[in-house]
């Protein structure tokens, strides 16, 4: 057989493309119609179950980029159980990340010991001023309605090794 | 420079002498020209201040550091885990590939070594940011040479290889999801099959690409005999990845170190060209990605069972010492020499980054070519500027 | 005489002129406007796997308007060193020529607006006068990349004058004049080995100059694989990259414009022109063509130059560019040799037969 | 730095050191080029199944390469330096309100030791065996300078400069020593210790504020009671 050159081959493959778009449809969406959904684990934002924290700083301390802040004070709790001592716990006053900063590396998930935060794969979240990208601990605790489920693992995964 | 500067020099004086002659005659008067730092073809910020003589260039001289981040200061002031999510920024595209050589590093000063499913889940990351980088430099590849449908056929097929990086790290282009000893989470279901498909569909993008751009007998008299680069000049500047094999040195750092990765597991091919110009380092990027699916075809089918993290303590210090990782990284050989000094931080971390390499030899291989030339050359020997500049 | 030409005549001067006027507009702006929005937006969206615009309309088919929209709101920015007269000026020329050349294409049995009789030869010498324009832009604007795109462009649209003004000849030899109506009616009322269904389009008969002139015209739209003057990845869209708002926007309209009357003058060469074959309507010469042909003319013409288009579009968006040295010696070395057998050869096969 | 000694401290086990702690290949390699350098090598260390560390005299650098390239190293990987003097700044964690904490200088040197504050670091490789050697000198304190490897491995000019601009390292016979990366006017090594990184001082750390000890260290009441998700 002889060889087709390549110049046709190229002509043949934009019009093939060509003819897959028409029958089958584009590749891409158009974004503000439809959206793709990204996938569970996918970090778009950090949302914060403010009952867990105890405002052990870890999170503030490991971050790379030093935009989560931190106050908080001790308190007294009415004991768990009837008859027992006062608890000591803290109260959370502020805790803040400043995503104009975030670089979205997710060592403060990892490192919370209590799973007072976790990733939220929801990302429409853009502000005209930079300011308004340091969200405060109510609007952070809003996105917890959006953290989904952590997705089935693959086969021959090793399921207590997670923490 | 040195003598085989001189030697190419007078070849390419020997094989244009008619137009020296004419320039002589026509007392043409030189032009600088400024190429970026804002330029299509340098995609990022690299300035190149290019004397010409008409369209012939007769110096060049690279300008980068408009990116410049200090990458090797600011991991002096992190831990280990914050340097991970760190160093994932220097190529952006490839970006797990970054992690991988900076963890193996720390994980050999600490003397232990990732289980194997981590190994694996590993190799196959680091395959796919490979397939996800060199897609985009060949569909990137076409537009340079003023193709401009390529490129969206590399956007549209690299997207499916970053979902499935997302799928599994979280992180489309910076995953951070590699932990010393090991791998922050298991795989996720379903994600094994999706990835069998992908890769079918990378292989038809090839192929399509093969045929749109590679065939072409446009594209290959653009770059074919376009910039050669002999091996022992390769050599000399320290080139590596597709742009040393190109030039016909049969090096890849995947099969030629011993590394706790699973290279070695599965059967591919290092794919070399003798010629050493455009078209060979274009050509054999495009059979690495090849061989890239290749290979995470035959690892997904191998991964097997347990954890994905040995036994580490949670808050990491690094015995002192010093270790020195390279890995073929999408770009070539990244290495990190990695000084501890028992901290929780690394003492001194140098970054060897491939395109640092890989551009340094631009003053040389410039010299002599015309000005579309230079782009040609310029996206054969692909750079990421935060490679550059790190 | 048929009864739009009694109509035309019966307007005054200044009325007919008018009426060519606004016909020149329509002739030159609506096929550009249709190119930009069915092959520049959608067909190469398809062949990316893409939609394309999809917001300003139906199916994003008011997407020029809102473009044009914005280009007329933008800023009148030339540089400070430009030579303003001459900037101003440039996109003028290179619009000035489009109109110059449409005014020969024939639409339709008495749908011309001139009639010249060598036609063709006076299309091919205006053509040459954007040329001017995109000189003299790059030269003003102050701007090395501009000044290289110029001296490109330039370079390349006289050297690609020649094997177009070679192919065309051969045409010329076979229908025997020089005129464009005649050149039409010629391949309309011709017959091929006997058999006159399809009359003798001159693209079967003329192929190799078909094929010689449309990469001529590729190279004569600067378009790729022949855009080294507007190479976006090296020059940063060449001679056009000091003008935005309003004189890009006539550059822009320039160019699709310009791609439009040459696919127009092309199918009037090659394709037919504005008529159908004459045998299938049992006409004989232009003057037995029936009076509705001057509304289907158009329809017609406009037909085959989208068709005509699409083969400039898919080769535009398919291959990557030439280097100028290669670009000159395929013009050079490999098309007006050929082009010039070609015309020898047309020459003895007329004489022959 | 807040975080006390876990009880988790890891324990150093270098498991380079425990499989039998030969290596073949190597040694070869190392005896070959301790024999072509001679009395040029200060110090050389091997580490089996690891690499090879060499510190060469400061006055036969630009020999070394030569000697090495001859040798089949003809790779050129890297060329940068080390300043060993520890920072003076810690990781920019302190707060600014309390008096700077006294921190430890003493010099602690690498693998194949040292004499002085920058030593200077490159890397070879011979791509027929994809072995490397990692070679180390001493730059002088006072006056750091040292010769040029352009000549000898092309691609050593833009790591010199990058090298003479980080850490204020001149080399003799660089054709070109010019800023790579940092404006033509800047001024400072940034890449000695002793060079502040501004990004960690103009901003106190969040870490700072202090609620109660880091969990996990005392075992506080509180921590236990976290209602758990």
């Amino acid at each position: 057989m002889p060889k087709v050159p390549g110049l046709f081959k190229g002509l043949g493959v934009t019009l093939g493309t060509f003819a897959r778009t028409v029958t089958q449809g584009a590749n891409t969406v158009q974004y503000p119609h439809e959206k793709e959904t990204p996938p569970i684990r996918s970090r778009g934002v950090i949302a914060l179950h403010e009952g867990n924290c105890t405002s052990c700083m870890l999170c503030a301390r490991s971050c790379p980029d030093w935009c989560i802040y931190i106050e908080g004070h001790k308190e007294l709790a009415p004991p768990r159980r009837a008859g027992g001592k006062p608890r000591q716990v803290n109260m959370l006053d502020r805790f803040d990340i400043d995503y104009a900063l975030c670089m979205y590396c997710g060592i403060c998930v990892d490192v919370c010991p209590f799973d007072a935060l976790f990733w939220s794969p929801e990302y429409e979240y853009s502000e005209p001023s930079i300011a308004d990208m340091l969200h405060d601990k109510v609007k952070l605790g809003e996105w917890m309605e959006t953290v989904p489920e952590a997705p089935e693992l693959e086969v021959g995964a090793d399921k207590k090794g997670k923490k | 420079m040195t003598l085989l500067g001189d030697r190419q020099q007078l070849s390419y004086i020997a094989s244009q002498a008619a137009d020296a002659r004419v320039n002589l005659e026509l007392e043409t008067e030189g032009m600088t020209l400024n190429i970026g730092p804002q330029h299509p073809a340098t995609h990022g910020t690299l300035r190149i201040i290019a004397r010409l003589d008409g369209e012939q260039v007769v110096w060049v001289d690279p300008s980068c550091g408009y990116m410049h981040r200090g990458y090797e200061k600011l991991t002096e002031v992190r831990t280990y885990p914050q340097v991970t999510a760190l160093v994932n920024r220097i190529d952006w595209l490839g970006s797990f590939a970054n992690e991988v050589p900076f963890i193996l590093a720390a994980e050999k000063l600490m003397g232990i070594e990732a289980p194997l499913r981590a190994q694996h889940i590993r190799t196959i990351l680091f395959e796919l940011s490979r397939i996800a980088n060199v897609s985009l430099f060949l569909g990137d590849l076409g537009v340079q040479l003023g193709a401009i449908t390529p490129v969206f056929m590399a956007f549209r097929d690299r997207e499916y290889v970053l979902n499935l990086i997302e799928g599994a790290t979280g992180g489309r282009f910076h995953p951070n999801f590699d932990r010393i000893g090991g791998l922050k989470d298991d795989l996720p279901a379903g994600w094994i099959d999706e990835t069998r498909t992908v890769m079918k569909k990378l292989r038809r993008f090839c192929d399509e690409i093969e045929d749109l751009l590679f065939g072409n007998e446009i594209f290959q008299s653009r770059t074919r005999g376009i910039g050669v680069i002999p091996r022992d000049i390769a050599l000399q500047y320290g080139m590596s990845g597709a742009n040393l094999r190109a030039s016909g040195v049969d090096w890849d750092l995947r099969r030629d170190q011993s590394l706790p990765m699973a290279w070695d597991k599965v059967d591919w091919k290092v794919w070399t060209h003798p010629d050493g110009d455009s078209f060979a380092r274009c050509w054999v990027r495009l059979q690495e990605v090849r061989e890239s699916t290749r290979i995470v075809e035959q690892l997904v089918d191998t991964i097997p069972a347990g954890p994905v993290m040995t036994k580490v303590p949670r808050i990491i210090k690094v015995p002192e010492g010093e270790a020195w990782v390279c890995t073929e990284n999408p770009l070539g050989e990244m290495g990190y020499y990695v000084v501890s000094q028992g901290d929780l931080g690394p003492f001194r971390v140098k970054i060897r980054s491939a395109s640092f390499n890989n551009m340094s030899i631009t003053p040389w291989l410039l010299k002599g070519v015309y000005v579309p030339d230079i782009v040609t050359i310029l996206a054969s020997l692909y750079f990421i500027l935060g490679d550059i500049d790190r | 005489m048929n009864t739009v030409s009694l109509i035309i005549a019966e307007v005054p001067y200044w009325g007919q002129s008018l009426l060519r006027v606004l016909g020149g507009l329509v002739a030159v702006l609506l096929p550009a406007g249709t190119i930009v929005y069915l092959f520049l937006f959608k067909m190469m969206s398809f062949m990316q796997s893409r939609l394309g615009p999809m917001e300003a309309g139906p199916y994003g088919s008011m997407q020029l308007f809102a473009e044009v929209g914005k280009w007329l709101q933008k800023e009148d920015i030339y540089p400070a060193r430009a030579d303003k007269f001459i900037f101003k000026l440039a996109p003028l020329i290179v619009l000035a020529s489009t109109f110059l050349l449409v005014v020969v294409v024939p639409f339709g049995p008495d749908a011309w607006f001139t009639n010249f009789e060598a036609g063709i030869f006076y299309a091919l010498a205006v053509s040459s006068i954007s040329v001017l324009g995109i000189l003299i832009a790059g030269w003003s604007s102050a701007n090395k990349y501009s000044l290289l795109g110029g001296l490109r462009a330039a370079g390349q649209l006289i050297a690609y004058e020649l094997p177009m003004v070679l192919a065309v000849i051969g045409v010329v030899i076979q229908a025997g004049t020089m005129n464009l109506q005649g050149i039409v009616l010629a391949q309309n009322s011709g017959s091929m080995f006997g058999f006159d269904g399809l009359g003798n389009p001159y693209v079967l008969t003329q192929f190799v100059g078909f094929v010689i002139f449309m990469i001529s015209v590729q190279a004569e739209l600067t378009q790729a694989p022949f855009d080294m003057p507007v190479a976006e990845s090296e020059l940063v869209s060449g001679y056009m990259t000091e003008y935005s708002g309003f004189r890009f926007l006539i550059f822009f309209i320039g160019e699709f414009a310009t791609a439009g009357v040459f696919a127009m003058i092309a199918s009037v060469l090659f394709l037919g022109g504005w008529a159908v074959p004459f045998s299938w309507f049992g006409w004989t010469t232009m003057d037995s063509v029936d009076n509705w042909m001057n509304l289907a003319g158009p329809l017609i013409l406009f037909t085959k130059m989208m068709v005509i288009m699409f083969l400039v579009m898919w080769v535009r968006f398919s291959y990557p560019r030439l280097r100028e040295d290669q670009l000159q010696r395929f013009a050079w070395k490999v098309l007006i040799p050929i082009s010039l057998v070609n015309i020898m050869l047309t020459a003895i096969l007329k004489v022959a037969f | 730095m807040a975080n006390p000694p876990n009880e988790e401290e890891f324990q150093l086990s270098l498991t380079t050191d425990t499989p039998a702690a030969t290596d073949v290949v190597r040694d070869g390699i190392l005896a070959r080029v301790q024999a072509a350098l001679g009395d040029k090598i200060v110090e050389s260390l091997l580490k089996p199944g690891d690499d090879i560390w060499v510190r060469v005299r400061t006055e036969s650098w630009r020999e070394t390469a030569v000697i090495l390239r001859d040798l089949g190293f003809s790779y050129f990987d890297f060329l940068s330096a080390i300043d060993w003097l520890p920072s003076p700044f810690g990781r920019g964690e302190d707060d600014p309100t309390e008096p700077a904490p006294v921190r430890d200088n003493t010099i602690r040197h690498g693998y194949t030791g040292g004499d002085t504050r920058i030593q200077m670091l490159a890397r070879v490789v011979d791509p027929t065996t994809s072995m490397g050697i990692n070679l180390k000198a001493d730059v002088p304190d006072d006056n750091a300078h040292i010769e040029s490897w352009t000549t000898v491995y092309a691609g050593a000019n833009w790591h010199e400069r990058e090298a003479w601009e980080m850490f204020g390292i001149t080399f003799d016979g660089h054709p070109d020593l010019r800023h790579i990366y940092l404006p033509t006017d800047f001024e400072g090594f940034p890449l000695r210790k002793d060079f502040p990184l501004l990004a960690r001082i103009v901003k106190p750390w969040p870490g700072i504020v202090d609620v109660e000890p880091m969990p996990g260290g005392d075992q506080d009441e509180p921590a236990q009671d976290g209602d758990a998700q």
